[in-house]
């Protein structure tokens, strides 16, 4: 562990880096819409491939694609497994996998929903992974804009999901630190066998707590010292503009949307 | 403990299959070095020139990039043994770092649960850590130690570590934040343990008058390796070294210096405001001109 | 102008009946001013209470008894508290505790959002900032990969960007290198001569406030004593109870003075030299 | 006092952000104990969590911790998972609405530890029921499977919350009698 890396994103000023954040959120929106209606074995897997070039042109490394997609295995297979159950129509031509058994309905079935599990993820994916959290917190907290006006904590929210962003690798190397002192006195259990892994947690656990509501407690009176008070008054850090670029992409990704209705 | 450094180099870059990751420059470039058992090493630097990062090698914290470290001429990295950095005693740049346990006592007395020690030995021993650091027993034992000044942090995570009596000991910048009669008390004991227990101690400072004062030996950082290495004093008064950092040679030296130029004094290291001012006084009487 | 008037303080987590009281009172009945534009240096031993006082001056806590005024506004008025804070600005004592932002930049940016400065120049600001105080990193910098000295350079620069009234330091150097933190003593002087602030400054060795306008001592949990340097740098025995070391030269002038040597309290390497060759 | 649940105040936004943080952490820890279950010391947590600062903060650091966590280990969000973490720590955020319990000035009792364990047991099947309804239906998970894993995960979790989480808070709570004795005059 250590360092930052296990954060997704990494800055390269790829192509999709550049796209407008709400552009962004909104367009991945749209674009899961259209992959959760969309029925159509071609053209599904069409948006599938889309979302891989997309991969490659924000020059995403292939071991992180592949690991993402390993990570599901478990629900293709128990979705093909359900699938061969499920659905016999009888009369149907069968088409027999090893002690599987489908119809061409089922089978295609299974695709599908494979698929749509597959390209969500993958969109997700994508998203975190080209955007910094705090653009993207910045951008939903835009989006959400009108919401203030029914007065829900829009930015409260998005600032805690920014908090948390930022501590989680912070409080992962505080257990490290924990660790580190407990070593730094002499205290050396955290090194072999499982019962004594087991045996170091409820001491790494409680100090861990309480240093966070400590480090909780200081990080909120710095910040209100830094005359944070709400989202009253403030500058947004960037400033964001949508280009004609953006504008097209919603426009594809619409067409995109329509396109399932028309076929 | 002796300590050896072979050719050790670190970064914090970790190693990638693209080209960018050399580009930048290690932040300890192929150190040769050894610590003798029983030094007074201090090491001085620029801010973030990686003093803390040489100090974490040494604690095992951190592995050589390439490169090894060796304890008593065994390499705990490679053969396996992390317990051989149990010896080792570590204070933390920031003593926030260090703490942990819900009260001081449990806190110092955390490094000597392994030992299962009788309590009144236990106690006794955490009596004498707090003494020597200048916290009162009754009044602090019971206290949070997040619930305290920024000093007595610094001073509860020293005791932390001194009360294991390690056979080195690590200091990352131990005196900022102390205030006199803690700094002069920690020298103290510092000294004490080194001279009677032969540990080594090595430790970071920003205080040149320290250096001058407590160091037995001084590495100057600078670069990724240490560009002096040798007695505070011939080093700290090497007009080229001090030049090369921008710092201001101490104040004792430079008068020293001058009282010897005059033949005020022979020794040749450095004085005490009060052993100057006596030379001073006893060459101006012995001229017998001293005017009223 | 900030006005404490009788404050006392104590670290009370707890409460609720009123008919508890808490032993851990930390002030007691501190009355004092700072004027603008001036250079005042709090010392004292650890746990004097130093950084205690701190917090009461922009309103992180209240006094339990008596008050503090921030150029005429309480800080027991809500109301008031974001303009006292526009006008009070703190480095506390471990860095780490204020940083706000992933990244050098953002935690600069933090402040400067929070006060609503004009977008178009935040960016501008950020690297005027990261400048002053010397900082050798970029912008997009992770805070984490900072070592300890270049943490405080970052404390230092989102505060200052901030043009704050009143700038508190809490040991705000103890961590820099000699050259740096004279480096940073300097930019502080040339930056309160451009636009001028008062400067609280908390720390353990006296050549750091040498230049200051007033010293104030504590002494457990009391304002001890309150004065000019030149007061203060020749009584040593004084000095010494508040955990204070003279510097070098005052400690040489004061052991000579003692044995009746004519010098100068203010004696330096030049006049040492001119006494000595006009007796040899 | 103990502030109203529903103070949005910097520092309930800070709390629940670095609370949030924290579970994902501790996410991280995971003792396996057979395949594909593990013993997730995280549960812990959101118990401390939610007796501490109420459902509300609790809910919201359970969710948002369990959503970043998600996206950080697979770059995918199981949401009904998320707001199952979320729903665990709101019952056993239950505990805080009775009115004289307060860890953080050490009171704490018998009856107490009992209806907090009522609600964390109650918490730990009702979510996990809403988690697997959740994959049923959204995602069209096949049934069966769901329940058997509904049921381990269920137990291990019960079993981390009674060895880990009912302990956190009784020895919070009574760490700071200790204190809170010390520190008053009278
Ligand atoms: N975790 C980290 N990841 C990446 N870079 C780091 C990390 N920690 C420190 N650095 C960088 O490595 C260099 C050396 O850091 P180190 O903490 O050793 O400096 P230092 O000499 O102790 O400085 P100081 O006196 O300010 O504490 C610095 O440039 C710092 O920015
Ligand atoms: N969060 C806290 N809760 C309870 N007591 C505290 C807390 N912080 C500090 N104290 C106590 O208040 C007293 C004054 O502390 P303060 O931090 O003001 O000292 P200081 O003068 O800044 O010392 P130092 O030079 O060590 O930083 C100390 O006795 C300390 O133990
Ligand atoms: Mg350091
Ligand atoms: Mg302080």
């Amino acid at each position: 562990m250590g360092n930052n890396s296990f954060l997704l994103y990494r800055k390269q000023n790829t192509w999709l880096e550049q796209w407008d954040p709400r552009m962004k959120i909104t367009v991945s929106l749209i674009f899961a819409a259209s992959l959760l209606l969309n029925h159509n074995l071609l053209l599904k897997t069409a948006q599938i491939v889309l979302l891989i070039i997309l991969w490659w042109i924000a020059k995403l490394s292939w071991r992180a694609l592949v690991f993402t997609l390993l990570s599901l295995t478990i629900f293709f297979i128990s979705t093909m497994i359900y699938q061969s159950i499920l659905i016999t129509n009888p009369g149907d031509s069968m088409i027999h996998l090893g002690f599987l058994t489908y119809s061409l309905q089922g089978a295609i079935n299974g695709i599908l929903m494979c698929e749509q599990i597959a390209g969500i993820v993958l969109l997700l994916s994508l998203l975190v992974r080209t955007t910094s959290p705090i653009i993207l917190a910045e951008g939903l907290e835009m989006i959400l804009k009108p919401f203030k006006k029914l007065r829900i904590p829009v930015h409260e929210a998005v600032m805690m999901f920014t908090i948390a962003l930022r501590f989680l690798p912070i409080l992962i190397e505080e257990i490290d630190k924990i660790r580190k002192a407990q070593m730094a006195r002499g205290g050396g259990f955290h090194r072999k066998g499982i019962s004594s892994r087991f045996r170091g947690i409820f001491p790494m656990l409680m100090p861990l707590f309480v240093l966070s509501i400590l480090r909780a407690k200081e990080l909120a009176v710095a910040m209100e010292s830094r005359c944070y008070q709400g989202d009253e008054g403030r500058t947004p850090i960037r400033l964001y503009r949508l280009h004609p670029r953006d504008y097209s992409i919603l426009a594809f990704s619409v067409f995109n949307l329509l396109l399932i209705f028309i076929v | 403990m002796q300590i050896q450094l072979n050719n050790v180099s670190f970064t914090y870059e970790k190693k990638k299959r693209k080209t960018t990751s050399f580009l930048a420059p290690p932040v300890l470039n192929q150190l040769h070095i050894t610590i003798k058992s029983g030094e007074m090493l201090a090491i001085a630097g620029k801010s973030g020139s990686g003093k803390s990062t040489f100090l974490q090698l040494l604690k095992g914290f951190l592995a050589p990039t390439t490169g090894n470290v060796l304890l008593d001429d065994i390499d705990p990295n490679s053969s396996r043994k992390p317990e051989l950095f149990d010896q080792v005693g570590y204070i933390f740049q920031y003593p926030e770092h260090q703490l942990f346990s819900t009260t001081v006592f449990d806190d110092i007395a955390f490094g000597l649960q392994s030992a299962k020690l009788p309590k009144e030995i236990k106690e006794q021993k955490v009596r004498k850590a707090m003494e020597v650091v200048q916290l009162d027993y009754e009044e602090f034992k019971d206290r949070s130690p997040f619930e305290l000044s920024g000093g007595e942090k610094r001073r509860v995570a020293i005791a932390g570590v001194v009360v294991l009596e390690p056979k080195l000991l690590i200091l990352d910048e131990p005196t900022a934040g102390l205030d006199l009669p803690s700094r002069t008390a920690l020298f103290q004991l510092l000294h004490q343990m080194n001279e009677e227990q032969g540990l080594t101690i090595i430790w970071v400072s920003h205080q040149l008058d320290e250096i001058v004062n407590h160091a037995s030996r001084l590495l100057a950082l600078k670069n990724g390796i240490f560009i002096a290495d040798g007695s505070p004093v011939t080093t700290l008064s090497d007009p080229e070294l001090l030049e090369s950092f921008g710092w201001e040679e101490p104040s004792a030296l430079v008068v020293s210096r001058m009282l010897r130029q005059f033949g005020i004094t022979s020794s040749n290291g450095k004085l005490s405001p009060e052993e100057a001012a006596d030379a001073i006084s006893l060459i101006l009487n012995q001229q017998q001109i001293l005017v009223k | 102008m900030i006005e404490i008037q009788n404050a006392s303080f104590s670290y009370t987590e707890w409460e609720d009946e009123e008919d508890t009281q808490y032993t851990s009172r930390v002030l007691h009945q501190i009355t004092s001013s700072i004027k603008p534009n001036e250079f005042v240096a709090l010392l004292g031993r650890n746990g004097s209470g130093k950084s205690s006082l701190t917090r009461l001056l922009n309103g992180i806590e209240l006094p339990s008894e008596g008050s503090v005024q921030v150029e005429g506004r309480f800080t027991h008025v809500s109301q008031s508290i974001p303009l006292i804070r526009r006008a009070v600005q703190i480095v506390f004592q471990n860095p780490e505790n204020q940083q706000v932002g992933m990244t050098v930049g953002e935690d600069i940016a933090f402040g400067l959002s929070n006060i609503g400065y004009p977008q178009h120049q935040i960016q501008e600001r950020i690297a005027w900032a990261i400048d002053l105080v010397g900082l050798d990193a970029d912008e997009d910098r992770p805070v984490t990969h900072l070592s300890g000295g270049e943490q405080q350079k970052l404390a230092l620069a989102s505060v200052l960007a901030l043009s704050p009234r009143y700038l508190i330091l809490d040991e705000a150097t103890s961590m820099l290198d000699p050259v740096a933190r004279k480096q940073f003593v300097r930019t502080l002087h040339e930056a309160r001569k451009r636009q001028p602030f008062a400067l609280i400054y908390i720390t353990h060795h006296l050549e750091e406030v040498l230049e200051a306008d007033r010293w104030i001592l504590f002494r457990n949990g009391h304002l001890y004593l309150d004065g000019s340097p030149d007061q203060f740098l020749t009584n040593e025995a004084l000095l010494s109870e508040c955990g204070l070391e003279l510097p070098y030269y005052h400690a040489l002038a004061l052991s000579l003075q003692g044995k009746g040597i004519p010098v100068s309290t203010s004696l330096g390497i030049e006049e040492l030299r001119e006494l000595l060759c006009r007796f040899n | 006092m103990k502030p109203s649940i529903w103070k949005w105040s910097t520092r309930t936004v800070v709390t629940i952000g670095i609370g949030a943080a924290l579970y994902g952490a501790t996410s991280w820890i995971g003792i396996p104990i057979a395949p594909d279950t593990q013993l997730r010391p995280a549960i812990a947590l959101l118990a401390i969590f939610g007796a501490l600062f109420g459902p509300v903060v609790g809910f919201i650091a359970g969710f948002i911790g369990h959503v970043i966590n998600d996206f950080i280990q697979s770059g995918t969000v199981w949401w009904g998972w998320a707001l199952g973490s979320g729903i665990t720590a709101a019952f056993m955020g239950l505990i805080y609405l009775s009115k004289d319990f307060n860890p953080k000035d050490g009171v704490i009792k018998k009856k107490h530890l009992i209806s907090f364990i009522i609600y964390g047991v109650v918490g730990i099947f009702v979510s996990l029921a809403f988690s697997g309804l959740f994959d049923i239906y959204a995602m069209g998970e096949p049934n069966n499977k769901i329940v058997i894993q509904v049921i381990s995960a269920g137990l291990v979790n019960l079993a981390v919350f009674l060895i880990l989480g009912v302990p956190a808070v009784w020895a919070y709570a009574k760490r700071n009698r200790n204190n809170a004795n010390l520190t008053v005059e009278r």
